[in-house]
């Protein structure tokens, strides 16, 4: 019978291979392709088993994982508790939420081949969500050699127990990477849903090449030279309409969210009353549409954690969603006394995903009496300056843009944008312990129901201090050819239950 | 040798003789067409503030990509902004660019030129220093520049300017080797002029017909690189239309709207066709070696 | 002198030229570049064709291939006829055909006429694969015979040279080789000898001769060497500003020469009897050079490059008024020395001594003061003035260089042009309004202006017309006597150092062979390099200013004016 | 020659330090951080300070400089920051394509462009001369992107006769090599055919000037003789000069074509690599880049005895 091979054409192209190092989708994508996860989280955000069963005690304190039958690495080892134990170590060194886990940690070990007991010093309610979670940093569980390598290092061997082989002497960073099937690995018997359930493998070979020009990768799909488009501008769909043979959808209806962050160190938007104004200058609707062009793909959405989560909420959000209001910035920024500091706004040129949101937004700005100085830059040396804590006018800055997958910023402790404890939050460094005690807050609630009130008053803080700029909500639709079927609706795209017809 | 000079010439005599050209060139209609071509172009950039119906960075998230129509006539692009304003106004950096471009390249390389070209113990190290600059292919060393500065206006021409340099050296110096073997060179040596006086007074005019047409094709080029370097992203900031990047950021828009490269290409195209087009004419009038067979 | 008088009345007429007009090509209105120009040539005959720079014989000779450069030159009236063909209704097709096979032409610079990149076998070969059907061998045997017969050595070898690694006057045998491979009826020489030395010269003059005599070749011989004219012609057509001025056979037009331009052009020719010796001076001398050497080359970097010993134990003094000439053939030295004395280039050893100042070893800035003691006028008048500077910018730059104030240096400048006898208002002009003989008296004046002590002149006039060159000599002369000027005269041209020095060196390979006061070296000449070269002057012993021979003037000693 | 050969080597030395200290320099002087790549967004600056550590990125310049220098001259280009595969392998791998598409480029172009620019020069000022000079000042005129993209809608998309995008190694059979390659190595020529064609008609109206020509004539030699024997190969050295001083345009126009066309081929990875701070990649892809210049340039000089037999080393 001949191979059946999936031609994918993805976001952007793998350069890391370490899916605990980095944060990067694609790497974090690839993680899934080949390692393999405790427990994961099906598609109504609960943790299910995935390698093990797991078990909580009552006090909360003691969690045990027991690996099922069969589980085998690509070089033919059985995985075994001291693997288990050591990708959690080296998890735990650089995801936050693992992190916060490890801080309440007092005992984690193997107890036998099968069994790993995880025993806290006080309780840490969410620990099965942060583990199953599917974004960010998975903990994908490697061999213990590989996992013993230093969390600030990459690692060198690429072997997992997933789903897919990596093959190494295929990869070329940045142009392609070639996955086959993993003939020996078992998959659980419940159908497929999110990154739970089973993953069933049903063609021989996926190869992930990378287009670094958009048109290029319409054209290829419409021709038929490549099976799946992960992502497709929306301006470009109408290039498909043509082609018959090409379904275009959106796999993952959560999306996106673009945000804007100011810089709390510096003038003028130490001020909060300069925030606010910015707040009021901006209108998400000009900024999704400047993006995405056609309203089917964008949501004018106000909810911090997300329209169609759990604890999405919009209160406080009318000044960005509902229009533009240049008059009330202008008074606001009268009333903070604003004396015409240039905003240094860094606007990256080679992330076309990023390039929109500066443009229009100090475009807004200035009309809102904003002086702007906007400074295109490559994403890498956003990336460099953000993290300098200078004054703009010493290579620091003001205001930058990026974008999250509504997962990674679904709740208040994966979010890292309402974390408020000064030079220890993220890029911009807050110093607000209001937010801090409700984060608390919300670690320490018993339900879901007051777990869902504390979102709801940290929704209304952003806000109103104005901790960062939430533009909106987008999706991006994928587009394949007919042959292909089965995806997972899933905001990581996977290769598992896909079919490839004839 | 007879003796073409005329007397209705004479006004023009300092400059024909500075230039070297051969008395009674002709200049062809088609230079006439291209200057008068870059003429117009440079006009309608200069003067576009005054004309365009919009500003060029003035947006509309809800008029994206339009067709043209009597209120845009050329349309809209992604962005919602009108394309024939900033297609107008986007002349004008890309000829600053250009302009700036050649004439920060012409007078950095003339001078390093002299200097290497006339004393011998500079210029092997000179050039040394100009053949690695010359090894490093020019668009990457400007992606990497533009990345060191950012991609403001002035890292773009000194980014395009850097690889031009050592090009506008080695043809200084060449001239300048030449020309001091000249008999008239040896000849004010004779008569105890001084070192730079020669340099200044005899050799740096030499150079001047050919840098002329040498700083046409920079100025024509470090247009086009613009264009390259805002498709690879490290071109001058999208607040600053020019030719290439609106062509850049259009450019994924190509079957959708092709305006948006079109319009933008045309005028770029027009452009460097005729200071190309110039460049050559102006090499035909000045390069002495063609000059040789005329006479 | 031995001129040639054989009778062609019953030889064959090859060439008829009648009233050929030949117009610029563009421009109706100008001047026609040949205005009824006739000629007539008989086989076996040599048809030598004189006159100014200028006066339109390459032109003629072009038309005559049907070679005038296209957009250019066209024939605008009249006929040729090459025997039976008429050559000016030819097609392109028909006039390939004759080329070579009827009529063949061998050029000036033997360097540039050949193709460098090709062997120059099979340049000559691609005559005949071209007009004959020869096999591969057999015309590989008819090249090397020709080339055997214009007495190539070790034809084999050279038959797979290129070009560059031939002398000039082998190159100029391969040329006509390849003219006469086909035994062609006509054979056009423009100027085939104007870049040979003279030894080389002569043998290249009697190849032809010897070739015609074999194949009964009709010749048309353009030169302005009215010496060689003398050796060679049969026929002498003058031609002046496009139109033959006068026609006649060789002995009448030398003995008794009709038009005044003929005349002209005859008495510019320098004798080479020397001049009268001027009374020896007992000053100082301006310059004393004593053991000069130059080393070109040598060093490198992983290889030693070649060395060329360029000049080697030179020693010689100039007194104020006099005159020392160099001679000797292309790269003999001379220029090396004149450019050692200028100190263009460093000498290698060995002293100069200008003005009682030793400048052999002097850094440039100190040698700055001391250059006005010592000028130079360069060979080539047009390239020796910056064309971009008016004359009087370039008069000026000395004296200014020196101090003096520009309105004092206009003023020098202005008196300056009466010297040389150009007009003051030519001040504002530029180099190229001025004809080559102006030229070069611009760069004597600016020379002149420093008040030099030593006038160097180093080919001065060697790229002149005859007849310039004769008032250039003049003024040369005039401007020694007025300021007591020492000269170092460089010329490879043994007319012209008879005519003007006092002294003369002779030079070979970097070496002087003889030295000594003109008329004892050039009337008895002692070393035999010297003897050579006055041999082979062409037409030494005929006196053409005075048109008649010079009888003896070989044994004379110099008294006779 | 050889020592001419080993000469002009020796020669490089110098150029090629020279261009390692101003690269490395360069990069260094960047803003950006590998590491920042590395980690991805949500690292702490903590976490990229460990990651810079273990990179060696906070040793000082010169032993920076010095550690490369020294695995360099050990061969080693070192492993990529960002992908921890060894450079010399990535290489390897992309080099192929590039090299090949640029073979087929200068193949197409000088098989294009020489006969334009003879023709051109031949038909000095006729409407032939104007329509070559045009098209070349156009091909001049026009950005590469552009280009490609015209190409690929007429030639891929709408006659559908070659693939869109891709590539094939020529291993994996010639006329798959050809078909993916044609659309590229075109867009590619369009700049190295205008530069070639105007040189060629320069150097040929050059030589047609030149007495040998004219000898040839004299000689009464066909037209097409005189032009390809006589003039061409006369013309040949400044043809040969631009074909390698233009392969710095060739180089440029590979980054841009291999994007356009999804070439995996050196171009990108060197951009990829700026964009990513990847030291290690960078510098030995500029240091390849320019000693390949060089290469190309030394074997054009040597080329020209080939055709000028006045020219020995
Ligand atoms: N290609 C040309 N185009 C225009 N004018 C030309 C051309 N060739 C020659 N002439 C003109 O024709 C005239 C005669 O030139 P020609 O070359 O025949 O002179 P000549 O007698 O051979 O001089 P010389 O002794 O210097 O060789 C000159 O005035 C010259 O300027
Ligand atoms: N710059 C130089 N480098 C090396 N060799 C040189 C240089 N200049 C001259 N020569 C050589 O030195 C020798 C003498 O040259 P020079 O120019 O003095 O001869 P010349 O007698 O003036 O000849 P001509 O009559 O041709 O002007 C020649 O063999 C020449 O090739
Ligand atoms: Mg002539
Ligand atoms: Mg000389
Ligand atoms: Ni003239």
């Amino acid at each position: 019978e001949e191979e059946k091979v999936i031609t994918a054409v993805m976001h952007s192209g793998l350069r890391v291979l370490d899916p605990v190092i980095t944060t990067a989708h694609i790497t974090r994508n690839h993680g899934y392709m080949v390692y393999d996860v405790l427990t994961a989280v099906d598609e109504n955000f609960q943790p299910q088993p995935q390698m093990a069963e797991f078990a909580v005690s009552d006090d909360g304190l003691t969690y045990t994982f027991t690996l099922r039958d069969g589980l085998k690495f690509h070089d033919g080892a059985p995985v075994t508790g001291a693997d288990v134990v050591a990708s959690l170590t080296r998890w735990g060194k650089r995801d936050s939420g693992g992190q916060m886990i490890f801080d309440v940690t007092a005992n984690l070990e193997a107890t036998d081949d099968k069994t790993v007991v995880w025993t806290l010093s006080e309780p840490f309610p969410p620990l099965m969500n942060v583990i199953s979670k599917q974004s960010a940093v998975p903990p994908f569980i490697m061999p213990k050699r590989v996992a013993e390598t230093s969390a600030d290092e990459t690692i060198t061997e690429y072997i997992g127990s997933g789903p897919f082989v990596f093959e190494t002497d295929l990869y070329e960073p940045g142009v392609s990477v070639t996955y086959t099937k993993f003939d020996d690995y078992v998959p659980r018997d419940e159908s497929a849903s999110w990154m739970a359930g089973g993953k069933v493998v049903n063609v021989d070979k996926v190869v992930w090449t990378t287009m670094p020009d958009s048109l290029t990768a319409i054209n290829a799909l419409a021709a038929g030279e490549i099976d799946y488009l992960e992502q497709v501008q929306v301006d470009l769909l109408p290039i498909l309409q043509s082609a018959p043979d090409v379904t275009v959808e959106t796999r993952d209806p959560l999306g996106y969210v673009t945000i804007g962050r100011p810089n709390f160190l510096h003038p003028p938007f130490d001020n909060k009353k300069v925030r606010q104004a910015a707040l009021e200058a901006l209108n998400q609707e000009d900024v999704l549409a400047t993006m995405m062009g056609d309203p089917e793909y964008y949501k004018v959405c106000g909810a911090i954690f997300g329209c169609d989560t759990p604890l999405g909420d919009e209160a406080g959000s009318e000044p960005i969603t509902s229009g533009a209001h240049p008059d009330k910035a202008k008074a606001l920024l009268e009333e903070a006394g604003y004396d015409g500091t240039p905003i240094v706004l860094m606007a990256p040129t080679d992330v076309v995903s990023l390039v929109n949101q500066p443009v229009v937004a100090a475009q807004a700005l200035r009309q809102a009496g904003f002086n702007v100085d906007m400074q295109p830059m490559d994403w890498q040396t956003v990336v460099n300056r953000r993290a300098q804590q200078s004054p703009p006018a010493e290579g620091g800055w003001n205001i930058f843009f990026t974008n999250w997958m509504v997962p990674e910023i679904s709740d208040p402790l994966i979010n890292v944008m309402v974390n408020g404890r000064g030079d220890d939050a993220w890029f911009g460094w807050p110093t607000d312990d209001a937010i801090e005690a409700l984060r608390s807050d919300f670690v320490a609630a018993a339900s879901d129901a007051e777990r869902k009130e504390i979102a709801v008053k940290i929704q209304e803080h952003v806000m109103d201090n104005v901790n960062y700029i939430h533009l909106g909500e987008y999706t991006m639709p994928q587009a394949r050819q007919n042959t292909i079927q089965n995806i997972i609706p899933s905001p990581v795209p996977v290769f598992w239950n896909m079919t490839k017809g004839d | 040798m007879t003796d073409h000079s005329s007397s209705s010439q004479s006004a023009f005599q300092p400059l024909i003789r500075l230039l070297s050209l051969p008395a009674g060139a002709r200049i062809g209609i088609g230079p006439i067409f291209a200057a008068l071509m870059l003429v117009i172009i440079v006009l309608a950039a200069l003067l576009a503030p005054l004309y365009v119906p919009y500003d060029p960075l003035s947006m509309d998230a809800l008029a994206r990509l339009k067709p043209p129509s009597d209120t845009h006539i050329l349309g809209t692009d992604q962005y919602g902004r009108d394309i024939f304003s900033r297609v107008m106004t986007g002349g004008r950096v890309s000829l600053l660019i250009g302009i700036g471009a050649a004439i920060v390249s012409v007078t950095i390389g003339l001078a390093i030129g002299l200097v290497a070209g006339f004393f011998r113990t500079a210029d092997s190290i000179i050039m040394r220093i100009m053949d690695s600059l010359m090894a490093i292919p020019a668009i990457l060393l400007a992606i990497a520049l533009v990345a060191l500065n950012g991609p403001s206006l002035h890292s773009v021409i000194l980014a395009i300017t850097i690889p031009e340099v050592p090009r506008v050296v080695r043809l200084v110096r060449s001239v300048v080797l030449s020309a001091r073997e000249e008999p008239y060179v040896e000849a004010a040596i004779a008569l105890g002029s001084s070192m730079p006086k020669i340099l200044i007074q005899h050799l740096m005019p030499n150079t001047l017909a050919p840098l002329i047409v040498q700083g046409t094709y920079i100025c024509a080029s470090a247009i086009l690189i613009e264009a390259i370097l805002s498709f690879l992203g490290a071109g001058v900031s999208t607040e600053i239309p020019t030719w290439g990047n609106i062509m850049a950021e259009g450019r994924t828009f190509f079957q959708i709207k092709p305006g948006l490269i079109f319009w933008p290409g045309v005028m770029l195209s027009l452009c460097i066709l005729s200071i190309n087009l110039l460049g050559d004419t102006a090499r035909d009038l000045l390069d002495p070696r063609l000059k040789k067979r005329e006479a | 002198m031995q001129f040639k008088s054989k009778d062609f009345t019953n030889a064959e007429q090859v060439l008829t030229i009648r009233n050929l007009t030949v117009s610029l090509g563009a421009n109706l209105r100008a001047e026609p570049v040949l205005r009824g120009v006739d000629i007539d040539i008989r086989a076996g005959e040599t048809l030598c064709l004189v006159g100014e720079s200028g006066s339109g014989k390459s032109v003629t000779s072009l038309a005559t291939m049907g070679l005038l450069p296209k957009n250019a030159l066209e024939i605008t009236g009249g006929r040729i006829d090459l025997k039976e063909v008429e050559i000016t209704a030819a097609s392109a097709s028909q006039m390939r055909d004759l080329r070579a096979k009827r009529v063949a032409m061998i050029f000036q610079e033997p360097m540039t006429a050949l193709n460098p990149v090709l062997r120059v076998g099979e340049q000559i070969e691609e005559v005949l694969n071209m007009h004959t059907d020869l096999s591969g061998a057999e015309a590989k045997a008819r090249t090397l015979d020709i080339m055997e017969q214009v007495h190539l050595p070790d034809v084999n070898r050279i038959y797979s040279a290129f070009p560059h690694q031939l002398s000039g006057g082998q190159r100029q045998r391969i040329m006509i080789a390849m003219a006469l491979v086909l035994d062609p009826d006509l054979l056009i020489a423009d100027e085939p000898t104007t870049a040979l030395d003279v030894t080389t010269q002569q043998q290249i003059l009697k190849l032809i001769a010897e070739m015609q005599e074999r194949h009964g070749t009709a010749v048309l011989f353009i030169t302005h060497d009215m010496g060689v004219v003398a050796e060679i012609a049969d026929t002498v057509c003058v031609m002046q500003k496009g139109q033959i001025v006068e026609r006649a056979p060789i002995r009448q037009l030398l003995t008794a020469p009709q038009e005044d331009y003929t005349r002209k052009l005859l008495r510019a020719v320098p004798n080479l009897a020397p001049r009268p010796a001027r009374p020896p001076v007992s000053e100082a001398p301006v310059l004393t050079v004593s053991d000069l050497k130059k080393t070109y080359g040598g060093g490198g970097f992983l290889r030693k490059r070649d060395e060329v010993q360029a000049a080697q134990n030179v020693n010689f003094a100039i007194a104020p008024g006099q005159t020392l000439g160099i001679v000797g053939e292309s790269g003999s030295g001379k220029s090396t020395v004149a450019r050692c004395i200028m100190r263009l280039i460093d000498p290698t050893d060995g002293s100069v001594r200008v003005a009682n100042t030793e400048v052999a070893d002097l850094s440039r800035r100190q040698l700055q003061p001391h250059r006005k003691h010592f000028q130079i006028v360069f060979q080539d008048p047009y390239r020796s003035l910056n064309p971009r500077w008016t004359v009087a910018r370039s008069l000026c730059e000395g004296p200014i260089n020196f101090g003096t104030s520009k309105d004092e240096a206009m003023a020098h400048a202005r008196d300056l042009m009466e010297l040389v006898d150009l007009p003051r208002n030519a001040l504002d002009r530029y180099p190229h309004q001025f004809s080559g003989g102006q030229r070069q008296r611009i760069a004597i004046a600016r020379a002149v202006a420093m008040r030099p002590n030593l006038l160097v002149a180093d080919e001065a006039v060697s790229a002149l017309d005859v007849s310039v060159q004769a008032q250039v000599l003049e003024l040369l002369d005039d401007v020694q006597a007025r300021f007591g000027i020492g000269m170092l005269f460089i010329t490879h041209d043994l007319r012209v150092a008879a005519q003007i020095c006092d002294d003369v060196i002779v030079m070979q390979r970097g070496h002087v062979v003889e030295q000594g006061p003109a008329a004892a070296v050039l009337a008895n000449p002692a070393h035999e390099y010297t003897q050579s070269l006055i041999e082979a002057a062409p037409g030494r012993n005929w006196d053409f200013a005075n048109f008649r021979a010079l009888e003896g003037a070989a044994h004379q000693t110099g008294d006779h004016a | 020659m050889l020592s001419y050969i080993l000469k002009r080597v020796l020669a490089t030395v110098p150029v090629m330090i020279i261009v390692a200290v101003f690269v490395f320099l360069l990069l260094r002087l960047t803003p950006g951080d590998p590491a920042a790549i590395l980690a991805g967004d949500a690292a702490t600056p903590a976490q990229l300070e460990r990651i810079r550590d273990n990179l060696g990125l906070n040793d000082p310049l010169y032993v920076q400089f010095f550690t490369w220098t020294g695995q360099m001259l050990q061969g080693d280009l070192g492993t990529s920051l960002i992908s921890n595969t060894s450079v010399s392998d990535m290489i390897a791998s992309r080099l192929g394509p590039t090299i090949n598409i640029a073979v087929m480029t200068i193949i197409i172009s000088v098989l294009l462009a020489v006969p334009m620019g003879v023709i051109a020069a031949w038909r000095h000022r006729t409407w032939i001369d104007f329509a070559v000079m045009s098209f070349s000042v156009l091909g001049f005129s026009v950005p590469v992107f552009v280009i490609g993209y015209v190409l690929i809608q007429i030639f891929a998309i709408e006659l559908r006769w070659v693939p869109v995008q891709g590539y094939a190694a020529p291993s994996d059979g010639i006329g798959n090599f050809f078909i993916r390659a044609i659309l590229p190595s075109l867009t590619l020529a369009t700049i190295y055919v205008a530069l070639i064609a105007r040189m060629t008609r320069a150097s040929m109206l050059e030589v047609l000037g030149e007495d040998y020509i004219r000898t040839a004539r004299a000689k009464g030699v066909r037209e097409n003789t005189v032009l390809f024997r006589h003039a061409l190969r006369n013309a040949a050295v400044p043809i040969l000069t631009i074909i390698g001083t233009g392969f710095a345009l060739l180089i440029s126009g590979v980054v841009v074509t291999e994007s356009v066309f999804n070439i995996p081929g050196i171009g990108r990875l060197t951009v990829d690599a700026i964009l990513a701070r990847d030291y290690p990649v960078i510098q030995a892809m500029i240091l390849l880049t320019a000693g390949i210049y060089v290469l190309v340039n030394l074997l054009v000089d040597i080329s020209y005895s080939i055709f000028d037999p006045r020219i020995r080393y």
